[in-house]
C-alpha cells in the first residue's frame, strides 16, 4: 500500500515542518491529562477509602441472657444490606475477652460460669443502612442491646461520600474540559492549514488521503500528551504516597501497582483516542468544504 | 475528453453575471484560446469546467459525465482526468518543487519509484531541474508558474485548463511552455488556455473563443488576439 | 486618536470575521479558567477549614494551688506563637462549673473554701506550637498540670495541613498549565494568521498597530473566558454550599459574599491579564519576523 | 527620491546568486523599466529597495538613507515612502477590496473622513468602483491586481516599485494602468516597473535596464523589449 506509507511519511512532515505547532498541542494535551489524572487518581483514592472506613463500620447486637442468636440472625440474613454476619458465642466471647485482658486474665476464670450472652457481628454494605438494620433488631424480644461505632464513625463517612461524590463531579467535568481543550486546541490548529487542505482537494485528492496524516498526527500528539502527563502523574503520586506514609500513617492511598498501571494504559489510550477524533474531525470539515462545488 | 456547455450562466451573490448563457463545444483533442478583457469570466468558466464552481444555469458536460450529476464520492477522481494550471499558482508552501509535482501522483495511491520517475521528468520539461528541492517562497513568480504547469500535467490528464499560463514569463520561456502545451496536445489531450498574451496567440495560431461581459463575442478557428472593439 | 478607533474596529472585525476561532478561544479560556478557579476555591476552603480547627485548640494550663499565675503568664506572653492567653481566676472557674452543673450545681456550695486553682487559657496560632509550649509550661514549678484537645484535633490538624498543601500544590499547578493553554491557544490561534500579520508589515504599519487589535482580543477573549468561568462556578459553589448545609452541617466552608467577589474580581482580572499578554508575546513574534530583512 | 545601487550582490542559501554586483542609479522623478527573463533576479532587486531583502553585499541608498544603517523602529515609516505592487500581490483576504487600499493609510493614523475620501478616490483610478465591497478571492486575476496597484499608490509614496503590474491584466487595461503609472511618474515619483511586457515597454519608450542572470546587462535611455540574444 503506497498510500498508507505515503500517509505516515506524511504524518512525521506534519510533525516536523510544524513542530511548533506540534509542541503548543502537545503540551496542551500532555496539562489537561495530567489534571484529568490527576483528578481520576483523586477520585479513586476517596472511594477507595470510603470503602475502607465502612468496610470497618461493624454493627454488634447482644442477646438477652438465655436467648440464642437464632431470630435475630434469620432477621439479619435476609436482609439484603448485610455484607457479613458472624455469631459469637457466649465462649468465644468469654476467650476473647480472656485474651483482651491479659495478664488479668485470671479474673475470668473467677467468674464461674459463662456470663456472657450470645452476640452477632454484623458488617453491612452501606453507612446508610445502618440505621434501619439497628431499628429493626431493637424490635426483637431476644435482642438486649445494639451497638455500633456511633456517630463519629458515621460522620466520617458522611465527609467522605461527599468528597467522593463532589470529586466524581469534578472527574466528570474534568473529562469534558479536558476533551473539549484537546478538541479546540486541534482545531485551531488544523485551522491555520485550511488553504493547503483545500488545494489538495482541488487537485484531485481524496478526503481520506488528506485526513490521514492529520489523523495520525492527532494520535501522536494524544498519546504523546498522555505519555507525559502519565510521567508527571507517576512522579507526584510517589512523592505523594512517599509523603502520606511518612507523615499520615492512619490514611489509606492506593498504592496497587496493577490498579496504577491499567489506569495510565487506559489514560494512554484515552489520550491517543481523543487526539485522533478530535482531529479527524476537524480536518472533515474542511475537506468536505473543499468538495463543495460553489 | 470533449467538453460541452450549454446555457451555462453563473450568477455571484447578490447580482453579479460572471457568465450569461454561454454555449461551447471543445471536441476531445481540440486546442483553444480563451481570451477577453479583465473580468470577462475566463476564470469563472474554467472553474465550472473543474467543478469548483456549479453553475447558476445550464449543463456541463466532459466527457461521459454530466457535472450536474458528478457524485462528491467522484469528485477527486473527476478532477484527476483535468489537469489545471490555476491563475495564482495555488502551491502548497511548505513543500519543496519535487514534492508540489510528486504529490499528485502519490494521492493516486502510485508507488514511489514510479513517482518519482514522472515528476522529475516533468520537472526537467519546465526547466526547473536546478530548482527542484526549493519551496515556492524561494522562486521567483516564473518558477512557480511553472511548477504549476509541471503538477497540473504530470498525471497526463485527459483535459488541460490553464488560466494564464505565461502571465509571468518572459516571451521566450513563454514560448517554450506554449511548445510543451502543444505537445500535450498533440498526444490527445483537449487544451484550454486563457490568456491575455498577444504575442503567443498570434504567433500559434489556435482555435479562439473571445468573452465579453460573460458572453461569447467570438469563436474562431484560427483567430488573431484582438479585445473589444479594437482593429 | 484615529489609531485606537481603528484599532478598536479591528478588533471587533478580528472577533466576528474569525467568530468560530474566537469562540474555541473563548471556550478554552473558560474550561482552564473553571478549573483554576474551582482548584482554588477548594484551596481557600481547605485554609479556611483549618484556621477554624486551629483556632479550636486550647491550651489549659492548671497552676498549683497557692500558686498565682503570674509565672506562667509571662512565658507566655513572651513567646511569638501565643495569639491569645486568658488567665482564669479560682472564682470564674467556680463561676463555670456552677454554670455547667446547671441544677446540681447546690453541690458546689458544699465545697465551702473554693478548691480550684488559677488556669490559663492559651490560643496557639498553629498546631505545631502546642507541643513545645506544653514543654517549656510543664518545666515551671508553679504549673500543676497542662491539659489539650489531644490527639484526635491533633491529627484532624494534620490531615487539613496535609490537605491544604496538596490543595496548594494544585493550585500552583493548574495556575501553570492554565496559562500554558491559553497561551498555546492564543499562540495557535495567531500562527493561523501569520501572513496576514508579515504582510501588515510589509506596507508599512507599525508592530504597535499591528499587534493592538490581537491584544484587545485577547484581553476580551480571556475577560469573557473568565466571565463564563466565574458564571459556572457561581452555580456549582452556590449548590455546593446548599449541598453542605443539608448534609453536612458541621463542614465548614466559605459563603462570605465579599470575600467571593474579591475572588471573581480576581479571576476576572487575571483571565484578562493572560489575555492580553499571550497575544502580545504571540503576535510579536511574527510582527518582528516580518520586520526582519532576510 | 533617487535610488542608488553600488556592487549589490545577493546570494541566497547554499549558493544562488540571484543577483552579483549590480550598480544602478535611478534619479528622483525618473521611470525605469527592469526586464529580463525569468528568474533573472527583478523581484529580488525591488525586494532589496523595499529592504525585504537585505544585501549580501554592497550599499543602496535611498533618498539620504542608507539601507544598510536603517533601523528597525524606522522600517515601517521607510516602507511608507516606498509603494509596492508585489508580483503575488500580498492582499489581505479577509478585507474588502476597500478596506485594503484604506488600511495603508489607516496604519499611518489618518483620521477615517480623509481615509475614505482618498481610498476611493484611488480606487475609482484602478476602475474597481463597482467591485470595492468584494473580497480578493471574489475577484478577477486582474481585478486583484489593480487592488495591488490602488493599494501601492494611494499613500502617494516617493518611490513607486511595481513588479509585473499588469501580468493579469489585458492590453486595454494595462495600457490604462500605465498611463496611470506614468501620471504618478509626472508628479514626481521615481517609478521601477519590472516587466514582461513587450507591447507596454514597446509603446510607451522610457529607460530600460535589462538583468541577464542576475547582472545587469543593457540600460538604454530609450529601449526596446527583447531579451537575450534576440533580434
Ligand atoms: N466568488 C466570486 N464572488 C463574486 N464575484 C466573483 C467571484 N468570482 C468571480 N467574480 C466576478 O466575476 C467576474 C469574472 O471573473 P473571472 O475571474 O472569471 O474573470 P477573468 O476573465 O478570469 O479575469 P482576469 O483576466 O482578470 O483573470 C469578475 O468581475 C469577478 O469580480
Ligand atoms: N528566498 C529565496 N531563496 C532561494 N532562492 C531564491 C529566493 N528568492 C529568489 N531566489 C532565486 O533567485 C532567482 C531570482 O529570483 P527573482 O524572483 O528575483 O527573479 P525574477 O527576475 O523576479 O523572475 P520572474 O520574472 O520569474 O518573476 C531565482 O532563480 C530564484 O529561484
Ligand atoms: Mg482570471
Ligand atoms: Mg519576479
Amino acid at each position: 500500500m503506497a498510500s498508507f506509507r505515503y500517509a505516515l511519511r506524511d504524518t512525521m512532515r506534519l510533525l516536523s515542518r510544524h513542530w511548533g505547532l506540534s509542541a503548543l498541542t502537545l503540551l496542551t494535551a500532555a496539562s489537561v491529562l495530567y489534571i484529568l489524572g490527576f483528578a481520576s487518581l483523586f477520585a479513586m483514592n476517596m472511594r477507595y477509602m470510603i470503602s475502607r472506613i465502612e468496610g470497618a463500620l461493624v454493627v454488634q447486637a447482644y442477646m438477652k441472657r438465655g436467648e440464642t442468636a437464632d431470630q435475630a440472625l434469620e432477621l439479619t440474613r435476609s436482609s439484603p444490606n448485610v455484607a457479613s454476619v458472624r455469631v459469637i458465642s457466649p465462649d468465644e466471647a468469654l476467650e476473647r475477652l480472656r485474651a483482651k485482658l491479659g495478664n488479668q486474665a485470671r479474673a475470668v476464670t473467677l467468674l464461674g460460669e459463662n456470663p456472657l450472652p450470645w452476640s452477632l457481628e454484623i458488617q453491612v454494605q452501606k453507612v446508610e443502612h445502618i440505621t434501619p438494620l439497628v431499628r429493626d433488631l431493637m424490635v426483637l424480644p431476644s435482642v438486649e442491646e445494639v451497638l455500633y461505632s456511633g456517630k463519629l464513625v458515621e460522620r466520617l463517612a458522611v465527609i467522605s461520600r461527599a468528597s467522593a461524590a463532589v470529586s466524581g463531579v469534578v472527574l466528570l467535568l474534568t473529562l469534558l474540559i479536558s476533551t473539549l481543550v484537546i478538541y479546540n486546541t486541534i482545531r485551531i490548529a488544523i485551522y491555520s492549514r485550511k488553504e493547503e487542505i483545500e488545494v489538495m482537494v482541488l487537485i484531485g485528492a481524496t478526503p481520506t488521503y488528506i485526513s490521514l496524516p492529520f489523523v495520525f498526527q492527532g494520535m501522536i500528539l494524544g498519546a504523546g500528551g498522555a505519555l507525559l502527563a502519565i510521567l508527571g502523574l507517576w512522579s507526584t503520586y510517589s512523592s505523594a504516597v512517599e509523603a502520606v506514609r511518612s507523615t499520615l500513617a492512619f490514611v489509606d492511598i492506593i498504592v496497587d501497582r496493577r490498579l496504577l498501571g491499567q489506569f495510565f494504559i487506559f489514560l494512554f489510550g484515552a489520550g491517543a483516542t481523543t487526539g485522533w477524533m478530535c482531529s479527524w474531525i476537524a480536518v472533515h470539515r474542511f475537506t468536505s468544504r473543499g468538495m463543495r462545488s460553489r | 475528453m470533449d467538453i460541452r456547455l450549454s446555457g451555462v450562466t453563473k450568477i455571484f451573490e447578490p447580482d453579479i453575471v460572471a457568465l450569461e448563457d454561454v454555449y461551447l463545444s471543445v471536441d476531445s483533442g481540440e486546442f483553444l484560446y480563451l481570451v477577453g478583457m479583465t473580468g470577462s469570466g475566463k476564470t469563472t468558466l474554467l472553474r465550472l469546467i473543474s467543478r469548483e464552481y456549479a453553475p447558476t444555469r445550464g449543463q456541463i458536460s466532459v466527457g461521459d459525465r454530466n457535472l450536474r450529476k458528478l457524485r462528491q464520492s467522484e469528485l477527486p477522481y473527476y478532477r484527476r482526468e483535468v489537469g489545471v494550471v490555476f491563475q495564482d499558482f495555488k502551491l502548497l508552501q511548505n513543500l519543496t518543487v519535487f514534492e508540489n509535482v510528486a504529490f499528485v501522483l502519490e494521492a493516486m495511491g502510485i508507488p514511489p519509484k514510479l513517482v518519482e520517475g514522472r515528476a522529475n521528468e516533468v520537472i526537467d520539461q519546465v526547466g526547473l531541474w536546478r530548482r527542484r528541492f526549493l519551496k515556492p517562497p524561494q522562486l521567483s513568480g516564473g518558477e512557480q508558474q511553472r511548477v504549476a504547469i509541471a503538477r497540473a500535467m504530470v498525471n497526463s490528464p485527459s483535459v488541460f485548463l490553464a488560466d494564464e499560463p505565461t502571465g509571468n514569463l518572459d516571451m521566450r520561456t513563454s514560448e517554450e511552455i506554449m511548445r510543451l502545451l502543444l505537445s500535450i496536445n498533440a498526444a490527445g489531450t483537449t487544451v484550454i488556455v486563457a490568456t491575455h498574451d498577444q504575442h503567443l496567440v498570434d504567433s500559434y495560431r489556435q482555435r479562439l473563443v473571445e468573452l465579453h461581459n460573460g458572453r461569447t463575442k467570438r469563436d474562431e478557428r484560427r483567430g488573431r488576439y484582438f479585445v473589444d472593439g479594437e482593429l
